[in-house]
């Protein structure tokens, strides 16, 4: 039904916009072995997307209008590219940009908060009653994990490097921190798909475990930051992004609605 | 003395038989030195060219195109990983070859001194530019310098892959809208010419074409290779639809091969001065990235160093 | 102590009279602490204000409203040129004033912390934002302070014409596509608790208020303003064709008087103490041009000391 | 005829990505009043885009075919938002980017060989048999230059300033200095319309010596930089633009391309 499709997009999203801002770093990471560590792990999250995307169109998501006849049967390119802002569901985290300029502790530092809560979700949807969502979730629960430990490796160098290092370690755990809330609120659509979908807020516990035994490995102080409030409590989830959304979907979908009827 | 003779005599016999030169066996210094540059100009290439392809990876039109083209993209940077690698075995260091990259002491191929302007430019360089790279590098499987023989073997490899999934997008564009046909036209005139220079310049204004052969560093000259890359792409454009920027290109039957016009030697001169229109982007660009890592790189070292005490 | 006494009764005189006090007449010190930072943090906002609607300045959907929108954004830069200077007349200095908007310890308009996402935005920006704002500032251009006051009347005309712009953008758009009147009703839904929020707390919450009436800079109370404006929108949205989000919204014909629902103050107090879901960003980004001009002010003290020198 | 058209475009060109740039600084200057000063002269370009990108149209320019119904009526926006980028006809100077990361020297200095540049073709174009042409020009020429005489002290201030603006100048002008030389091609739409367009060659003495005093002034060096090649030999005014100028568009353009059919 209508929150199975709403579910998928929420996650697709998710893995969509937070690939956008890791292949934002191409080109630009510190040494090559990063380079390919973040292309790959922005591989991953692109391809969880497509899957989740597609899903999203076969459960019955509504197709864009303004998407051509071309993409009528690439469900997974109709929703990218020619989806507006307000019908992205994304959370808000995913958004952030690290690139420009260029700071790669907050990249770090999205990337632990985002893989690890991600990885809790899909370690409980690979028991989804829906057999596709328990399926990407159990691919993308070994992906996430190597993501998880890649950005909790180097909060940890970075952390306990040198001391400007751990300075800028902790101001991107600190920028990224108002964001940490939303995550865990329960959305009507998860409430409403019992046993489909996993409710956040069941997973807190972890995230909050994961934190502290990494910052303290790292010797840094895990946030004690209130979260970003909403627009009259409308949030990501809700299709309320930040002011950095619309740039980069602008970006994003450049091309494709240049050419509506186009295939590639 | 004598050893050295004894060795030298070895490092002959070894070219001269088509064995494998290993990191262990001695070699000569400016055998050494000139493998270092030729990889090490190769390793900058792969790294300066993610930047031309790397441009289009957040507007691919398509998720497809852009997983596609984001894996391309980080095979390159893997790539340019063996390659350093191979320096190494030469007793190069990673971080200096770097420092002469970016203060413009080393070169990188000049193509990619080009700008990509559309999202046809990322299939013509997969189809053009992955194309030449080939017919330049499969020769090098063979080089007589083992660790790079084998380093070329997997990077060839991948990069047929990359030059046929090129390819293919340039196909899917041709069935497409009359815009995309335009696109791919258009790209394709941009590209043709620069592609020729990959292989150097003429025969007679290669000086150092002659001693790399004898090492069998080399196995073909640039006019030979240059010569293949023709005779391999005019069909392949024949199947495309597209039509090559050059009204003296015919097949000529006595030879066996297409005749072709022209290359403008002085637009590869100035290019490779650094007049391009990307070279000072493409330099500055990797420059700012590699300064802007560099308390990464420090916190890195300064981690283990603790972690090394600590044990 | 004589002299302070004649001093206070000639400005309890001044204001009771309704004349205004100038720069060189003697004031308490409280008025003047109390001025500078109500003009500071008016500067404040006008400054902070620049980034909601600046942000829409590159993607303005026409030329026109390109311009339009440019204009505005440059018209709050130099209000907040001529608020700073009203409170260099106090005493007060330009640069300490941005130490304290970046650090936290000044505030400025909580309606500014909230995201602008569609270009709708900037014309319900215009038209309730700043109508609101009309309606807080009219009285202020009679306020006791001279400077103040002068500044207040240009800046309300200003204001004025841009509210209009915002309304006219509006209904520009209600005469457009279905897409582009969704954007402004959900715009009005988005904005319009806010602004009524921007005339501070309800007057029994407001405990400042009293002093400030005494000395004539305030002439009504918040709740006063808020129904004024109240008033003056309802039919504005009735002619625009869009519904505001109160479903408690109705004519009161005993108060001559629109009626209207409950505002959730938990909100505005979670604007006001940093928790809005701009107010980091906006901060942030000021201090950040503030950091980053940091040489470009220095060198222009260094070479006008060198000009002083030499001359 | 055509060729007026094109002249047109090129001229309005300029000035719309130009003031593309300058508007990416609003609330980023390093004081308000450069805040008030940036947006001026964004807006007097702005002004002069609109002015000749509407004779563009009128001239017979063709309307981009995306450009919905609604547009037809006002060719400035058609032209503006609805052309792709080979389409567009301004020097690569004004195209690059300064505000990302942030640097106010090289805006200061893309913006004096702007002006410079500009202000000695206006004042040529005043004296255009086309009186529409020679009235805007009239009309340019007063704000420019304010243009020029304000890049002209900032240079002079940061030129002469600390040993770190000094640098920093010199450096903005280096990077600059590689776009200077295809200001005065004469392109062949140029040659074609004489007494209608200036021929820009004419003006590099002037440049040149406006340049040299300005930088004598500022203790700053002339640069000797080759030009920027153009792509067999195709540059701005060709359509051929730099790797930035799909990000600007793609900014630029999103909302106009999204509503095709509306009117603002």
């Amino acid at each position: 039904g209508n929150d199975l499709a709403s579910y998928c997009l929420m996650l697709g999203d998710d893995a969509l916009i937070m690939s956008h801002r890791l292949q934002q770093w191409c080109t630009r990471a510190p040494e090559l072995e990063d380079e390919v560590a973040l292309a790959n792990i922005g591989l991953d999250l692109l391809g969880q997307a497509r899957l989740l995307l597609t899903r999203a169109g076969k459960a019955g998501t509504a197709m864009p209008a303004s998407a051509g006849a071309a993409v009528a049967d690439r469900p997974e390119d109709a929703l990218a590219f020619f989806r507006d802002e307000h019908e992205f569901r994304n959370i808000r985290l995913a958004e952030l940009s690290s690139h420009e300029p260029v700071d790669f502790a907050l990249v770090i530092a999205q990337l632990l908060v985002f893989a690890t809560w991600r990885l809790a979700l899909l370690r409980r949807l690979t028991d989804s009653r829906d057999p596709v969502l328990a399926a990407i979730a159990a691919k993308g629960v070994k992906e996430v994990t190597y993501h998880r430990d890649y950005a909790a490796q180097w909060t940890v160098r970075l952390g306990d490097g040198t001391d400007y290092s751990h300075r800028r370690m902790q101001s991107g755990l600190d920028a990224v921190w108002p964001y940490v809330g939303e995550l865990f609120d329960t959305h009507p659509v998860e409430r409403a798909l019992a046993d489909v979908a996993v409710d956040p807020a069941m997973s807190r516990t972890e995230f909050d475990d994961v934190l502290t035994q990494v910052c303290s490995a790292a010797t840094l102080t895990v946030p004690d930051i209130p979260p970003l409030a909403g627009v009259s409590g409308r949030k990501g989830r809700d299709g309320v992004h930040t002011e950095e959304m619309g740039f980069l979907l602008a970006e994003m979908q450049a091309v494709a609605r240049a050419h509506p009827e186009a295939t590639w | 003395m004598t050893t050295t003779e004894s060795l030298e005599t070895h490092f002959e016999r070894t070219i001269e038989a088509d064995q494998r030169i290993e990191p262990r066996d001695w070699v000569p210094e400016k055998y050494r030195a000139t493998l270092i540059r030729q990889i090490a100009q190769h390793a900058h290439s792969e790294i300066i060219g993610m930047q031309p392809e790397g441009n289009w990876i957040t507007r691919a039109p398509s998720l497809r195109r852009k997983a596609i083209l984001l894996a391309k993209v980080q095979d390159e940077a893997g790539h340019g990983l063996y390659l350093y690698s191979a320096t190494e075995t030469l007793g190069a260091d990673r971080g200096d070859l770097t420092e002469r990259l970016i203060s413009g002491k080393q070169k990188y191929s000049s193509i990619f001194n080009y700008p990509t302007l559309t999202f046809a430019d990322v299939g013509v360089i997969g189809w053009l530019v992955d194309g030449a790279a080939i017919c330049n590098q499969v020769p090098l499987c063979r080089c007589s310098y083992g660790p790079y023989a084998r380093a070329m073997i997997r990077i060839c490899k991948e990069e047929s892959f990359h030059q046929r999934q090129g390819y293919e997008l340039l196909m899917t564009m041709m069935r497409g809208t009359a815009a995309q046909r335009e696109m791919v036209q258009e790209a394709t005139n941009r590209w043709w010419w620069p592609s020729l220079m990959m292989f150097g310049p003429p025969d007679g204004d290669s000086p150092n074409t002659a001693q790399s052969m004898a090492w069998k560093i080399k196995r073909h000259t640039n006019d030979e290779l240059r010569q293949r890359f023709v005779d391999m792409t005019v069909p392949q454009a024949e199947a495309l639809g597209v039509t090559l920027p050059d009204p003296d290109l015919r097949w000529n039957a006595e030879r066996g091969s297409y005749d072709f016009g022209e290359i403008d030697w002085s637009e590869f001169k100035e290019v490779l001065r650094g007049n391009g229109p990307c070279n000072a982007q493409r330099v500055a660009h990797r420059k700012r990235a590699h300064d802007e890592g560099a308390w990464v790189r420090e916190a890195a070292a300064a981690h283990a160093r603790k972690h090394r005490e600590a044990a």
